[in-house]
């Protein structure tokens, strides 16, 4: 499958958006400039991107306590974002929601969930409803390896294979969930074995390789756009920072997971990948890359502006938005 | 009119609501050969795409549900009996009830939930419970509870149209229970109690299944010269505080009859709510006659000790009535 | 492997009491002798027989809605079952738990279940407390199709498979859950490939066949008790009544599955089949066969009678045994 | 005597438990490195077979701590977030609660259930809910709502040795009140409450974290005259309902400060037990001060407007004296 240079151009702007939007959002919470728990996705990137980059607009999402990659990569706006991280009035969610619970309706951006699991059986219904209103629109749910063995995993992929929705099951595997490694909780190696259990395609993917991602993506959102089901895809990554900023403060560095591991890692860094595969191929220049680095360093210059400018709520504003 | 028992009233308000927006769908385990028939035969007139049996998996289909209304579609989901709601508490709770205020008013929730609740004879703990207790302390849910056929058409009608998730209580009991119900476009507005028999000595506050038993007992008393103003709130969430209270201040007592449990109940909810609002109106404490605080036995006898009956409720109307 | 000529007796003596129990009960039932809803499992003997003839009395066991013939299999008696399910004091749960929640502690009876997976989870943490205390207790834990559904039997097995917990998971696959063919809900055909997203072995067995039953539940309890974690065991059977007694006054006959299908079960009738095999065999007389049959005629006889003459609770024992 | 914080309260209560008896074990996730610190360290004394980290299952693992429960172990269950039992409720409500009744009283429930609950800055909806209201209705749980160390470990050590399921409720926002907490052997019994300040113009009934507030707020009406009793009734159910109504005897008022909600709250139980009980000795009706009737929200200062702060409950009291 070739992939055009405009594409490849979107896909390293949105992983640079990521990339510094976490680190800019991780930094910004370890000086208590925003309240609330922050679970950053740097070295996650790839995974978001790819998948996002194989959707349309009217497609949707549903994501986790670790969205703000999968929001970006929909498409999901710097300054609003930023605005809902700081729980400012201009935020997505009027500063109700906060980092975890970013939506963005018009993106169809249904939602990050501060529940393990609870994407799952929404992302679902997001497919049924395409079929009942007769679209042919696309669910990518996101989730992690730990939520992959939660009831609603189970409950959600049978129910989307017999009903043969529209919707693609993306288990992003880091490795962990909180502080505990996947393997002393998890009873397979390889989440993607798991389609078995639901008769469905189950494939294993790089979540370190975007266009590995975008492939798998690609293929996976034909078959449901084409009434033929869900597919579940298992992008192999790991996350460079802790499971919540600022959690050495109570665990202490190290706590539960080697330093060295952590740097292996960091050489398989998604962004550099890219950059490297790109450049090699001679497909993009240097320059040109740096060119969206720049830009989107302005872009997140000024939505932190945005947001440390922007307003909180007004206390009377508590009671809105309860009922429709 | 015609007349329509409980569970018939149910099925021709989903068959006008489903005729009448292509987008509205019903869920649920069994709901095409529907084993108390309130969706019996729907799916002769909508098709299989809009009337699907789930697996038994009520967190996964609550949620889907939960998603297939985020995404524009208004499901109608059956949770047969009140206690499965247990297998999905975090997608009623955390999902369907928070959503749209975590989003900043973006998510709209138009689902309606339907259960059948209560004791309806040997059916023991784990399928006899009311729950909607549990559900009073989730802001961001509609709760309804009819007591008859009518209301039934009525209130359900107006839930599937609500843009907000509403859970619609059908009680186990009350299935042949009939009367004249309006045909067509019956609505019963959600917030609107029911003044189900006017009487000026004291007010009692009867919900759902209790409502029957509570105006057997009325009339009783009125052969005494007892006049019990019997009112049905039909909707807890939202709740129509103002007739209630009103009606507290003309008897200046109030009795509240529920099948629920004392211990945080829906009548100890509206107890408080009078003792606080209507104090000065009070000439007797509030009694609260409710099941008692076991789990619903099986056993006839002791489900008969279990839950109020008529004696339990004339006994505690004569009390409020005598202080 | 040689099963003697004493444990063929008590197989088909275990497979009469729950033969003539079951159908005793439903035309109780039928006749509105007794209240509650009422699930019996007639044709599904051999699955109930077969695991408990591989248990020991210490062996634990958790039952479903349907759980008479596993309680009678694990050595329940008929009096205080009989008796429970007409909701008689004399019962094993006073009256107070009826014909889906009969427990007997002292045989390890953890109890049946009106929640449909719910004894998933309990079966696990009863075959954890047995790692905790040091025993060796083997924990087998009943459920249908239907129930493989259910997000319990994921988090069950994933929590056994990594603990590695006695426990032998025994799915009986009767076709149905209520009036709902399996296949229209289940993405699978066979539940036992589900074994495979736990990394555990899973076997699809004749549950109709006590023999082969017994065989697969030996293995996968000799297992279990050395150590090596669950097995999932899906038994292939059939109920010949309704889901629930009575049904067809409001369904009406026929209302969900042919009348052939089930005349083409009842050929497969696992007593049948058994006393075909122990004739033809020679290894046991029909006149043995026919000695049980009639003693356990008898012994039903006097449990419809000690339930029938048992006193009903009174009114004012509603509350007791709420707490310790 | 050693100064303890909550956290180390709770530690120290689970570590003394379970070098008593060694069918004590516990489970729950990351409960090795603990992120609030409550089971920091116990790995180390107990081993790997009693300090269990589960995978994120909540049915899973609270539904085996029943299991394990019922074949003679006692499990101390942790569930991180009181929200997350929304992911366990039938195994708490339809299980735990009601297998030792359904069962004729032959099942034990030795289940110590621990959650973190409430508002503790910018947790949001889905992890700041406090949950107990709805455990409430269900006969056969016991709720503890510990205000401070002492009282935590006291209550902890005694939940642990009960036969029956508690949860324990830990407030996110108190991790580091620290105060004299007894050594060893300290038990504090399920069901008795614990006046915390003595008074005789209004008895303020405060839980869990209310209760340091509700006692700044006497104190400083105390300058003023204006007499509070404070009194913390330690656990829901059981409930001291006489400790509870012989103060409002004394002071014939009564104010109840929770952090829950107002409809179908932990405060409206105890409102509604204390105009019945207490009718002749009201001189005012019944304040409830809670949270407001929204899903908790994310920004500071919308989760402030959202929870009681000293200022309405101050309010609330000077109202209700003032009557
Ligand atoms: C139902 C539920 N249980 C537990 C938690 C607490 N929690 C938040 S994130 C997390 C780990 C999730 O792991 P994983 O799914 O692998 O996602 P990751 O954090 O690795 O991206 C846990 C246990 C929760 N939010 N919801
Ligand atoms: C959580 C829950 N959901 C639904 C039900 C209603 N119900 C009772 S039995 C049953 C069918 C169960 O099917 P299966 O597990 O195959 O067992 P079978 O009845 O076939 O023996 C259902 C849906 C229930 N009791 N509990
Ligand atoms: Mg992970
Ligand atoms: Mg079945």
């Amino acid at each position: 499958m070739d992939i055009g240079k405009d594409l490849l151009l979107q896909m390293y702007r949105s992983m640079q958006r990521i990339r510094q939007f976490e680190s800019r959002v991780r930094d910004l919470a370890m000086a208590n400039e925003v309240p609330g728990f922050v679970h950053v996705s740097i070295g996650e990137e790839a995974s978001a991107v790819g998948i996002c980059a194989a959707l349309r607009k009217t497609d949707r999402i549903t994501s986790t306590h670790r969205g703000h990659g999968h929001l970006l990569a929909k498409g999901g706006g710097l300054k609003p974002m930023m605005a809902e991280i700081f729980g400012k009035r201009t935020g997505y969610c009027k500063g109700k929601g906060g980092s975890m619970h970013i939506v963005d309706f018009s993106l169809g951006i249904l939602g990050a969930n501060g529940i393990v699991g609870a994407g799952l059986p929404i992302a679902t219904g997001s497919a049924l409803a395409a079929v009942i209103a007769g679209r042919d629109d696309v669910t990518a749910c996101f989730f992690g390896d730990g939520a992959s063995n939660e009831g609603t995993f189970h409950e959600s992929l049978n129910l989307a294979a017999v009903w043969k929705l529209p919707v693609v099951f993306v288990c992003e595997n880091n490795g962990f969930g909180e502080f505990t490694p996947m393997a002393t909780v998890t009873s397979v190696k390889d989440i993607a074995v798991r389609a078995q259990a639901y008769d469905i395609p189950g494939h294993i993917v790089d979540g370190n390789d975007v266009l590995e991602v975008y492939r798998y993506a690609s293929e996976a959102v034909a078959r449901a756009r084409s009434g033929q089901g869900p597919t579940l895809l298992e992008c192999k990554t790991y996350r460079w920072e802790g499971h919540v900023v600022g959690e050495q403060a109570f665990l202490g560095e190290g706590a539960y997971r080697e330093t060295a591991e952590i740097e292996a890692w960091k050489k398989r860094c998604p962004i550099l990948r890219f950059e490297k595969f790109v450049l090699e191929g001679g497909k993009i220049t240097h320059g040109e890359l740096e060119k969206i680095v720049t830009e989107t360093q302005a872009d997140l210059e000024e939505a932190v502006a945005f947001a440390r400018s922007s307003a909180l709520p007004d206390p009377s504003e508590v009671t809105d938005d309860v009922f429709a | 009119m015609p007349q329509l028992n409980y569970i018939q009233a149910i099925n021709q308000a989903i068959e006008e609501e489903m005729a009448r927006d292509p987008l509205t769908f019903l869920m649920g385990e069994d709901v095409v050969l529907s084993a108390f028939g309130a969706t019996k035969g729907l799916i002769n007139k909508f098709g299989a795409t809009r009337v699907r049996n789930t697996p038994i998996a009520e967190a996964g289909f609550v949620g889907a549900a939960v998603g297939a209304a985020m995404a524009g579609t208004r499901p109608i989901c059956e949770v047969e009996f009140a206690s499965f709601f247990y297998c999905a508490f975090d997608q009623v709770c955390n999902q369907a009830a928070k959503l749209r205020y975590m989003s900043g008013g973006q998510a709209l929730m138009p689902i309606t939930f339907r259960c059948v609740y209560g004791a309806m004879g040997g059916a023991a703990a784990q399928h006899s419970e009311t729950v909607y207790a549990q559900f009073l302390s989730v802001p961001g849910l509609k709760l309804v509870v009819p007591s008859g056929p009518a209301d039934m058409k009525g209130l359900l009608k107006s839930a599937i149209r609500d843009d907000n998730p509403v859970i619609v209580f059908e009680h186990g009991g009350l299935g042949r229970l009939k009367e004249e119900v309006p045909g067509g476009d019956y609505l019963v507005p959600l917030g609107k109690a029911s003044i189900k028999r006017a009487g000026k000595n004291v007010t009692a506050v009867a919900i759902g299944a209790m409502v029957s038993k509570t105006l057997k007992v009325a009339e009783k008393l009125a052969k005494e010269g007892i006049s019990v103003e019997v009112i049905d709130p039909r909707t807890l969430i939202p709740l129509d505080e103002e007739a209630i209270l009103s009606s507290v201040e003309k008897t200046n007592r109030a009795v509240i009859i529920d099948e629920g449990h004392l211990r945080g109940g829906a009548a100890a909810d509206l107890a408080a709510i009078i003792a606080e609002k209507g104090f000065d109106y009070l000439d007797a404490p509030v009694k609260r006659v409710t099941a008692l605080d076991v789990p619903i036995p099986f056993s006839p006898p002791l489900e008969k000790a279990a839950i109020p009956d008529e004696a339990r409720i004339e006994a505690a109307i004569r009390e409020t009535v005598g202080r």
